[in-house]
């Protein structure tokens, strides 16, 4: 599997991200720049986590607006399998390309913590390596994971399912609505999530709960 | 020209800090509050001269960055 | 319009907080009245933050050498060999009054400037410990400096990209006045890629990269050598602000503009920013340095050079460059969206020169402004020591269940997750043991290795005897990487004590640095860097005396580490020493 | 009665997301931008019906809590 991080000014887990991507599917990914108007052909974009522009004005708000945000919007559209996570969750919502915001923790603290989250829909292509309603560890780490979004949007993310995960056993860490920590967009190639998966794929880590995500959509794609 | 953009939250959006907010201050003894929300400005200094086109400007910039219309509404002040 | 030679009244010299004698030493020096740009500088260079003046005659007594001490104590940070051409480089510093008046802002650019310490060496930030004292918690200051300080750290360090991994907090009545605010940054490096402060080469560029320069903190290293009073409010408006974003993108560049071989010389703008900076690069290169503030990158209108030298603005760094290499560091600043400025030149006069609007504003001897700092030997008594407890002094425990209740809930003893969860302490990805153990563990990308570090003092032990309370520090640190299966190498401090002008405050701090400096031997841990921050003192009291300690060490191997859990019922459990 | 309190930055204090943003504008094409500083607004729905007791609440809720008074300053409007 190819794939590609985005860096933005600010991102701070990118290197992570290309660690996990490495361990996982074996090939390195390529590190695009947010100034870069093109991104090669690759089977997953990534925009990673961090601080991109300092979450000055919104977070991930400046970042949505950057030269390469443009082609991943079209390249999206296209079918190319999208993953935000943590920062780039924020940055995919920014763009439009996944609906809600992620507002200020409900505590308005930041937050670093091993959380519980349910595998909502295991029949994604990000999830297909979990069964369902599986609940897996997963650290987070974020001032802003409060996902909101009104109700028509709320009522119709939660009927098609694409929540794809669930904050679960009481973990909530920020006040999202409906203890949502992860979800896709209609055509279910685009994820964002809070929860760090990138954090929890070794040993080192204390566990592996976080391989089945770049699992999946490695296996989704040779199928 | 001087121009500031007044962001709050749509009815209805949640507003964490608000909330805080209003606690923050039930916890320092101020009664009587029935409500917080916060918002925030964002102070232009433009080299443009006429009002109408500053406005619109402004108005293109809150649609494209400023604001966040998902969730957000803006309002527009010259201050001269 | 500013008047650079107003005339110098003892009034205005006494606001730089220099002493007349120190005054005198100016005049001997130059051989004539400084004008007021150049009582900024002395100001700056000579003050306790700076200078160093009362405590370094007790810091040359520190071990400080060990087969794996690669830079000892001098440069922005330690650093230590780990094997494999890898090194450590580390060190700590305090921002205790700037946390007292504005909190938030204080810890962030306290953080800020301890990671750049570390990355002015070339080296990546991997870790980051804190060690955080503040007053009793029914103190009305104390809620509103521990949310702000903790959420200070968070700010920037989980901004920036790099892990908390442990840090200690403290409750005492005598930090009422007085908090403590301590940050440790560790950064790896190639050991032939470590970058120095000392300018090589006769009329190269000196380069002012990072943020502009604003009005920041003007006066602030004067102001943490002075000791509180009522009159604090009026010292408000030096706060500076942090920007880690910016930061982060100042690491980033700097080590990209490192590889290229662009680099002669660097040195980060801490306390008085441009004149320590720029002073600190001529003397330690026994070269001039001239430098024209209009080329400076300005945030504000109508800088004054003064003000321009006295600026603490964050994220600012100062390099000489190979000529060469100009444009092709250019880029890489502009890449990152950064200011890049050719402000000055390195010269063979040995003078500090500073123009400005095309005048001569300060001309000194560069060396003497360090090295002819005053030093003091300031007179010392033997610290009172607390009697031992008789042994019948503590009434017997009655109901031990409640007793261990109450230990446990009490605020020194509670657990700190309320703190470190709001530190992430997982970026990068190598982090072996996060906050909750006995010392943290971070792996060294690409290798087995990993580096465990504890940070430690208890200052009610240095109170009751700052010999003893010195030593038991590093004693703890040295046990706390041992716990998780660290070798020891080396340890930073910073040495946190009330005023040395009063022999009492100064006999504790000498006590407590005899008895640091006698466990290192013991232990052959030499110290690498460090910080010392006195005149902690609020309305006459000083704080409890407070060498924090943080000890590095290195695990060859990160899956061989301890933990501090049980691990299986049944286990049996060992109590072990004396 | 609704109150607005607007609380922006004091001159001279640096504003790194004024900074930010200022940038973001001009990388999406704006021009003669010559600053830009952002600041925050908290609105409060009090009981309080009397204009000049409302005010002085808010004044003391400012000092005490809605305002950093070390770098930022504060402004009080009664919005009915
Ligand atoms: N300011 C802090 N930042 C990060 N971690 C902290 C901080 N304070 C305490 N901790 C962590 O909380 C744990 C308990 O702290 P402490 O009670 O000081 O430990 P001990 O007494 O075992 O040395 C340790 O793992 C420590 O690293």
């Amino acid at each position: 599997m190819r794939s590609a991080v985005v860096l933005f000014p600010g991102s701070n887990r990118d290197h992570d991200m290309v660690k996990a991507l490495h361990s996982v599917t074996g090939i390195k990914p390529t590190v695009v720049w947010h100034q870069d108007a093109t991104l090669p052909d690759v089977d997953l974009i990534v925009l990673p986590g961090g601080f991109s522009y300092g979450d000055y004005l919104r977070c991930g708000a400046i970042a949505a607006r950057s030269p390469a945000m443009l082609d991943v919007a079209r390249k999206a559209k296209a079918g190319v399998r999208v993953l935000g996570v943590c920062n780039g969750f924020q940055i995919l919502t920014e763009a439009g390309l996944l609906p809600g915001a992620l507002m200020r923790n409900a505590h308005l603290r930041f937050v670093c913590k091993e959380v519980k989250l349910e595998v909502t829909n295991n029949d994604t292509d990000f999830t297909r390596a979990y069964a369902k309603g599986q609940v897996i560890r997963c650290p987070v780490a974020h001032h802003d994971g409060n996902y909101f979004a009104d109700p028509e949007t709320l009522a119709r993310l939660e009927g098609d399912g694409r929540v794809a995960f669930r904050y679960a056993e009481g973990t909530n860490p920020n006040g999202s609505i409906n203890d949502i920590a992860g979800i896709l967009n209609e055509a279910g190639n685009v994820l964002g999530m809070m929860p760090h998966p990138e954090n929890l794929i070794e040993a080192l880590h204390g566990g592996f709960d976080g391989r089945g995500l770049f699992e999946s959509v490695a296996t989704s794609l040779a199928a | 020209m001087k121009v500031r953009v007044t962001i709050t939250l749509k009815a209805g959006v949640l507003d964490p800090q608000g909330k805080a907010i209003e606690g923050a201050l039930r916890g320092l003894g101020f009664a009587g509050i029935d409500g917080a929300r916060q918002g925030k400005i964002v102070d232009l200094t433009l080299a443009e001269t006429d009002k109408d086109k500053a406005r619109a400007t402004v108005a293109d910039m809150c649609e494209k960055l400023l604001a966040n219309t998902v969730i957000e509404n803006y309002d527009i002040a010259i201050l001269g | 319009m500013f008047q650079n030679d107003i005339d110098i009244t003892p009034d205005l010299i006494s606001r730089h907080g220099l002493k007349p004698d120190e005054y005198d030493r100016i005049l001997r020096l130059i051989g004539r009245k400084p004008t007021l740009t150049e009582l900024g500088i002395f100001s700056a260079m000579w003050n306790e933050h700076c200078s160093y003046k009362s405590s370094k005659k007790w810091l040359k007594t520190l071990p400080t050498k060990g087969e794996k001490v690669v830079i000892g104590p001098g440069e922005n940070a330690g650093v230590i060999d780990i094997g494999d051409g890898d090194v450590a480089i580390f060190k700590m510093e305090s921002h205790n009054h700037p946390s007292y008046i504005e909190p938030y802002q204080g810890a962030t650019t306290g953080v800020g400037g301890i990671l750049r310490d570390v990355f002015t060496m070339g080296a990546r930030p991997i870790a980051a410990m804190n060690s955080l004292s503040f007053g009793e918690p029914d103190h009305p200051k104390t809620r509103h400096l521990v949310a702000g300080v903790v959420a200070g750290v968070g700010g920037y360090g989980n901004s920036f990209g790099v892990p908390t991994i442990g840090g200690e907090v403290r409750f005492h009545a005598r930090y009422n006045g007085n908090c403590l605010v301590n940050a440790f940054a560790l950064g790896i490096a190639k050991r032939d890629g470590i970058f120095l402060s000392e300018a090589k080469g006769v009329g190269l560029p000196v380069v002012y990269l990072g943020a502009k320069t604003g009005r920041d903190g003007v006066g602030g290293a004067t102001m943490a050598s002075a000791e509180f009073d009522d009159t604090i409010e009026e010292k408000r408006p030096t706060v500076q602000v942090g920007d880690p974003f910016t930061e982060k993108r100042l690491l980033e560049a700097c080590l990209e503009l490192m590889k290229t071989g662009a680099v002669v010389a660097i040195q980060d703008m801490g306390a008085a920013g441009l004149t320590c900076s720029a002073v600190e690069m001529g003397a330690k290169g026994n070269l001039g340095i001239r430098l024209d503030l209009d080329r400076v990158p300005q945030r504000e209108e109508d800088m004054t050079p003064y003000e321009m030298m006295l600026s603490e603005s964050q994220e600012r760094m100062l390099m000489v460059l190979e000529p060469s290499k100009e444009k092709e560091a250019e880029a890489v600043f502009r890449k990152w969206e950064l200011d890049f400025a050719v402000c000055g030149v390195t010269t063979d006069d040995l003078r500090f020169r500073i123009i400005w609007q095309g005048k001569e504003v300060a001309n000194l001897p560069i060396k003497e402004l360090g090295d002819e700092a005053p030093e003091y030997d300031r007179p010392w008594v033997e610290p009172k020591t607390a009697a031992p407890l008789a042994d019948d002094a503590i009434p017997a425990v009655n109901d031990v269940g409640a007793a261990l209740i109450r230990l446990m809930g009490a605020p020194d003893q509670a657990s700190r997750a309320w703190v470190y969860e709001q530190y992430d302490c997982l970026v990068q990805g190598n982090s072996a043991q996060i906050p909750g153990g006995d010392a943290g563990v971070v792996r060294v990308e690409g290798t087995n290795k990993a580096l465990a570090m504890s940070a430690d003092v208890t200052p009610r032990y240095c109170d009751a005897d700052p010999f003893e309370g010195g030593k038991q520090a590093v004693a703890e640190s040295w046990r706390n990487v041992t716990a998780v299966g660290g070798d020891p190498i080396a340890l930073t401090d910073n040495l946190n004590f009330g005023n040395p002008e009063k022999p009492e405050a100064m006999g504790q701090f000498v006590r407590a640095l005899q008895g640091i400096a006698e466990a290192c031997r013991a232990l052959n841990f030499p110290i690498v860097s460090g910080n010392v921050s006195l005149y902690n003192e609020t309305n006459g009291v000083g704080i409890l005396p407070s060498p924090t300690i943080v000890g590095v060490g290195l695990l060859p191997d990160v899956t061989k580490m301890a933990t501090i859990a049980f691990k299986a019922d049944g286990d049996e459990v060992l109590l072990v020493g004396g």
